[in-house]
């Protein structure tokens, strides 16, 4: 069996500089997997090499066995690759609600012609994904609430449900803990592997090296672009490689 | 031969102008990422101070243009603190860099380039004004088969003074300095103890007084001084600035002069009225192949 | 989500209507409405109509005639939009029985369609689109069009023996009437059109046009410009040293051209319907009256075409007195004949044009002069 | 989106706006028996028109529209042609010309889409100085500066659309019929997608929007309405000429746009009420010199104090409590919500 998502010898380079150098992994249906690596290292040029914000240099990247390089980013969210950003990215000026709606509206593929009225079915479903996604980030409290008038926390949870709504087959989870105190990371952790229960497909680029051991049964090491070390929680902790990586010994 | 050469000079001059107003325009977008619409105003209210000072003193050139620098850059001063300080209430980078202000502003400065216009034409009219003929620069200087005028001249060194004078106040003052850096990070800039405000501030102060002093230059050069007269040099810097690769002020000025000798040459093989369309065709061409300018090697701002 | 538009539309409407109305007095007094740019950047021009018109009436009311007149000035702004507002203005209106302007051809012709459908005669100063006298039986105009101003300066062209000439005016409604009805007469006398070419209005550098012109070494140039743009043509030609005879229609005739260019205007040749130094007294009347209320020099082409359009107006509203209604002022417009004005006898035809006598002149020591024939 | 939307009184205000629009407005118009007014009207609802359709474009999907004087325009030049030279009615030329809009609005839009805010609006600027001077200047097709002159009027069935009355009520019911569509547009889930773009169109993209085709389909859509407004222009006024679709009205349109507040259909509308009637009620109270400095001060002081205008984009999900109770309902009831009974989105 081929495996849920790969990339085969991917690269990126930009200017002389290989951000991504010559990375193959293999993601499997239903696994939780962490990807770590220090500052630089390419996670997030990985990241968007496999969402299509970046074009590769070389290599491929194949979802359910079909190559998806080179695809618009939007076409790799239909076939379904739901992500979030390092950096919050919402919607501020429109309603947590509005703010999930539009995964959903990517997944229903919403054009000129869904205003005509034999399209409601549509609009029904939309409007049912993004109610589910809210409750399951509870947040259907704020669902009415300007995006921008949300707390911290609750915008990173906004940003999961607005994925959630895309109804991915793989969720990309970039740093989602990233400014966030003990308590918060520790119920994100949870929900997180709530996710992963519920049998989904889940990378999660993450700093905070407690949450990625704690939670994902396999990790991935980058640093200066490339693969140095890949296996269980266990195992990376003892490599030499990944302490070297991490501490910056010279090779 | 000869018929060429003088239209490639003429267009020389042309986009000489154009460039004058363009140094302005691109500083002040260089460092704050926005579109000053009110430059053209700017450049307007030059033209008539000089004017007024012409009339009631008719000093030498070289005092008007002082005079005329500094009012402009007490206009553009005051301009930053009505039409764009008030959009800069948070000083966090999204604020400073954020589509929303730079669209605010956009409208900010073109509601009161409306005022700004409208009380001009209220209290000079809106006709081309008289002007004592002997301030104009349009003396003819035969150079073998072209002629130029003592304008050109004038204006050729003003320009090529602003550019040096602007290289020297960005690379050699505490302020240049500033602004260097707001241009490139302004909440780094601030982080590191540049007082942003000031600096935006002494930005416009120097990207107006620019672009006053261009205004009488140009009003002294074709002996036109009326309300509306900014719009056209207006455009037509603003597409040399987006050619030039937006925050590029050499780039802006070559394609200031580009445009300038484009425009001249195509009328030898169109009728005049089609000339604009060249500044526009390039605008349109360079944004669709070369969205970074045409010179491709300054960063691109989306 | 139209809710609050049309609440809004109400209380605007409602807001207008209880402005309070005009309440007029028994003893007959007529209006007549003008509408004309007093602002954007055609302004100039409407506020010398506005001078012009207030000199008018102010001589009308010395004359001690039975019965008042009042004109209603409404600034177009040369804005088609807000010109037809002031056409709707002026025809529910029912005490104004004329309406004067507006500036611009293409207002007046967006207005004109509104009179035609309100039977409203209207008498345009400046309005020199051909079209514009053809919307209907209710449109006059007191320019002389170039149909009759480009056969006669082609004549006059012909006659100073040029045979190779350049043609080129402003491209506007008007500029298109200068070269076509130039060019067609001047070809039918046997001349050459060597150049032929118009410029967007307002464009500050003439030079390359000029340079092509010189190139093709014409004999002569005929310019289809309004004073400010022809400054501007005239100091570039002497910048580039460009010493071709110029030759230019009644629109140029205005002080302001000398005073911008200066000695470069010097040996401009045009024809003109009016001339400030014609010893005639209604002229000098005329300019007596604008010198005293303007504090400017002599008055130019424009302003005496609208003193004139008020006293044509004004006697035909004597014709048509005592019984005065948009209809009767209509005909009696239209029976205009001979009217001595400071442009000259004005005379409708059955098409409502002036027929007027165009005299020749010359930029000579800073003043325009006549030229002998 | 707005808290009244809820499907009764959804019926409520479409009753009250249809009656004021049609019955109440008329009437007063008519009791003031003054044609001027509905001159004003007519042209307040051709301005509403172009502000709407900029809206979608501007205020929902965020793209920067510093042209759109030149859609109106190719939509009136398109219905004065083929009246004149086809001698078509206007019920043919009217949609004709707002095809012809959004054709053109397609064409520009291919090559454009992928350009970002201001880089956009300097395209859109461009382009419209460019659509301009041809119109300006290609004597043989537009007349060139002399414009066309419409000879025909407006006779169908015997009523003459070129009176005021039935005029009004003719640009009343196209207007109406445009900007429903508008209204549909902007507050269904499709609006919701434009609003993504104008967010933040990368991470939109992100979410599985095609944002490419969502810009081009509103730019498209936009022109086809501005076209509609450029032909009711031509038809009404009789009259037109490329100084009546100069970049000034760009910038006229613009400013409706945003003094109503950006993302704001009522807020566009009621921008254009003010900027085309501010100027006739300062002629009212003879402020005649000053009124366009004291459209430039407004603009000013609403941009100044209210960044969202007059109407900012309201909070936009108030109705999803007020139709479906969720937020209560959810809290006792949460997994049993039926999803059909969400009826969301459009009206």
């Amino acid at each position: 069996m081929s495996a849920f998502l790969e990339t085969l010898q991917l690269g990126r380079t930009f200017g002389g500089l290989k951000a991504v150098d010559d990375v193959s992994i293999a993601i499997q249906q239903g696994e939780l997997v962490g990807l770590i690596g220090p500052n630089g290292a390419g996670k997030t040029t990985l990241f968007n090499l496999i969402s299509g914000f970046t074009a590769p240099t070389s290599g491929e990247v194949r979802l359910k066995g079909e190559r998806i390089d080179g695809l618009t980013p939007h076409d790799i969210a239909q076939r379904g690759i739901g992500r979030t950003f390092q950096n919050l990215r919402i919607f501020p000026n429109i309603s947590v609600f509005d703010n999930v709606t539009v995964g959903a509206i990517g997944h229903e593929n919403i054009g000129l012609g869904s205003i005509l009225p034999w399209q409601k079915a549509k609009s029904d479903r939309i409007t049912q994904k993004s109610f589910e996604a809210l409750q399951a980030v509870g947040l259907l409290e704020e669902a009415d609430q300007l995006a921008a008038n949300i707390s911290y926390g609750k915008r990173k949870y906004l940003e999961i449900a607005r994925a959630l709504a895309m109804q991915p087959d793989l969720l990309i989870l970039d740093e989602p803990a990233a400014g966030l105190n003990e308590t918060e990371t520790q119920h994100l952790a949870s929900f997180i592997s709530r996710l992963h229960q519920e049998g989904r497909t889940i990378i999660l680029i993450e700093h905070d090296m407690r949450l990625v051991m704690s939670i994902c049964q396999r990790v991935i090491v980058l640093a200066s672009g490339r693969k140095i070390c890949d296996g269980t929680p266990d195992m990376v902790q003892k490599d030499t490689g990944v302490l070297e990586a991490y501490l910056g010994v010279d090779e | 031969m000869d018929y060429y050469l003088q239209q490639l000079v003429i267009g020389l001059s042309l986009g000489m102008v154009y460039a004058l107003v363009a140094i302005g325009f691109t500083l002040i977008f260089g460092v704050l990422n926005v579109v000053n619409f009110a430059h053209g105003e700017v450049y307007t209210i030059g033209a008539f101070v000089g004017l007024l000072i012409f009339v009631s003193f008719a000093p030498p050139l070289v005092v008007v243009l002082l005079v005329v620098l500094a009012v402009g850059a007490m206009t553009g001063v005051g301009l930053e603190r009505f039409a764009f300080k008030p959009f800069r209430r948070f000083n966090d980078e999204a604020t400073l860099k954020s589509r929303a202000m730079r669209e605010a502003t956009l409208m900010s400065s073109l509601a009161l380039s409306i005022v700004a216009r409208e009380g001009i034409e209220l209290f000079f009219g809106s006709q081309f004004q008289s002007l004592p003929l002997k301030h104009m620069l349009n003396s003819p200087i035969k150079i073998g088969p072209v002629t130029i005028v003592d304008g050109d001249l004038i204006i050729f060194g003003t320009s090529f003074l602003m550019l040096a004078g602007l290289q020297f106040v960005l690379k050699h003052t505490s302020v240049g300095l500033s602004i260097r850096a707001v241009s490139n990070n302004p909440l780094g800039a601030r982080y590191v103890g540049v007082n942003t405000d000031r600096t935006i501030a002494w930005t416009f102060a120097v990207g107006s007084g620019m672009g006053a002093v261009a205004g009488i230059l140009v009003g002294l050069y074709y002996g036109a001084i009326f309300p509306a007269m900014g719009f056209t040099p207006g455009i037509k810097a603003f597409v040399a600035m987006v050619m030039g690769g937006l925050s590029s002020i050499p780039g802006a000025v070559v394609c200031a002069l580009i445009i300038g000798i484009s425009e001249a040459m195509s009328s030898i093989f169109v009728s005049s009225v089609w000339q604009d369309l060249v500044a526009y065709a390039f605008l349109i061409i360079t944004l669709i192949f070369f969205p970074r300018g045409i010179f491709g090697g300054a960063r691109e701002r989306v | 989500m139209k809710n609050r538009r049309n609440i809004l539309a109400l209380g605007s409407a409602l807001a207008l209507a209880t402005l309070p109305l005009p309440v007029y007095a028994q003893q007959p007094t007529y209006k007549i409405g003008y509408q004309l740019p007093l602002t954007g950047n055609t302004a100039q021009y409407g506020i010398d109509f506005k001078n012009a018109a207030e000199i008018a009436l102010d001589q009308f009311a010395k004359a001690g005639k039975p019965f008042k007149v009042e004109i209603v000035f409404e600034d177009s702004r040369s804005d088609t939009k807000e010109g037809v507002a002031i056409a709707r203005k002026f025809v529910d209106d029912k005490s104004i029985v004329g309406v004067l302007g507006d500036f611009t051809s293409g207002v007046s012709i967006a207005s004109a369609q509104i009179y035609k459908e309100a039977g409203m005669p209207q008498l345009s100063q400046t309005a020199s689109h051909p079209d514009y006298t053809k919307v209907s039986e209710w449109q006059f105009r007191n320019i002389t069009t170039q149909a009759q101003e480009g056969p006669l300066n082609a004549e006059w062209l012909y006659a100073s023996g040029y045979r190779k000439v350049a043609v080129i005016a402003e491209q506007t409604d008007w500029g298109q009437t200068v070269v076509s009805n130039f060019v067609d007469k001047f070809k039918a006398l046997g001349g050459q059109v060597v150049f032929s070419e118009f410029f967007n209005r307002g464009l500050a550098d003439f030079r390359p046009i000029i340079t092509k012109i010189a190139r093709d070494n014409p004999d002569a140039i005929y310019t289809g410009y309004f004073y400010e743009d022809g400054a501007q043509f005239l100091k570039q030609m002497k910048q580039l040293s460009v010493t071709i005879p110029v030759h230019s229609t009644s629109a140029s005739y205005n002080q302001q051209l000398i005073t911008l260019a200066g000695a470069d205007a010097e040996g401009m040749k045009l024809t003109a319907t009016f001339l400030p130094n014609n010893p005639a007294k209604n002229v000098q009347d005329f300019v007596a009256a604008w010198k005293a209320k303007t504090g400017q020099a002599e008055p130019g082409q424009f302003p005496a075409q609208a003193y004139d359009a008020v006293n044509i107006m004004l006697a035909a509203l004597e014709r048509a007195h005592p019984n005065v209604t948009r209809k009767s002022l209509r005909d009696q417009l239209a029976a205009t004949k001979n009217f001595p004005g400071v442009t000259g006898d004005t005379t409708f035809d059955a098409d409502r044009e002036p027929a007027k006598k165009l005299v020749r002149a010359q930029v000579k020591n800073g003043t325009f002069v006549a030229v002998d024939q | 989106m707005n808290a009244s939307d809820t499907s009764h009184h959804r019926w409520l205000w479409t009753g009250i706006i249809l009656t004021g629009l049609f019955v109440l407005v008329p009437l007063l118009l008519s009791l003031a028996g003054r044609s001027y007014f509905y001159q004003i009207a007519n042209t307040i609802m051709i301005f509403a028109l172009l502000a709407a359709s900029m809206h979608l474009v501007t205020g929902v999907a965020g793209l920067l529209q510093l042209g759109h004087a030149a859609f109106y325009g190719i939509g009136g030049y398109c219905a004065a042609l083929l009246a004149t030279h086809f001698k078509l009615s206007f019920v043919v030329t009217i949609p004709l010309a707002g095809m012809m809009a959004g054709l053109i609005a397609f064409l520009v839009a291919v090559p454009t889409m992928r350009l970002v805010s201001i880089y956009f609006a300097v395209a859109t600027l461009g382009i419209g100085q460019m659509l301009h001077v041809i119109t300006l200047n290609w004597v043989p097709v537009t007349k060139g500066p002399n414009g066309i002159l419409l000879f025909g009027g407006m006779k169908v069935f015997d009523i003459d659309f070129s009176k005021p009355v039935p005029a009004y009520y003719l640009v009343a019911v196209i207007v109406a019929a445009c900007i429903y569509v508008i209204h549909c547009l902007s507050h269904s889930y499709y609006g919701n997608a434009l609003r993504a773009l104008r967010e933040d169109d990368q991470c939109a993209d992100a979410m599985g929007i095609n944002t490419p085709r969502l810009k081009l389909e509103s730019f498209t859509v936009s022109g086809f309405f501005a076209g509609v407004a450029g032909a009711l222009w031509a038809h009404t006024a009789g009259y037109i000429s490329p100084a009546d679709f100069n970049f000034n009205v760009s910038i006229l349109i613009l400013s409706m746009v945003v003094l109503g507040g950006l993302g704001s259909l009522p807020g566009s509308i009621l921008g254009a009420i003010i900027l085309i009637g501010l100027p006739e009620v300062l002629r009212e109270f003879k402020a005649g010199d000053f009124r366009n400095i004291i459209i430039g001060i407004v603009l000013f002081g609403v941009i100044l104090f209210q960044p969202r205008g007059l109407i900012g984009e309201v909070s936009a999900l108030d109705f999803i409590r007020n139709q479906f109770g969720l937020g209560r309902k959810a809290k006792n009831d949460a997994n049993k919500t039926d999803g059909k009974q969400m009826r969301v989105g459009w009206l």
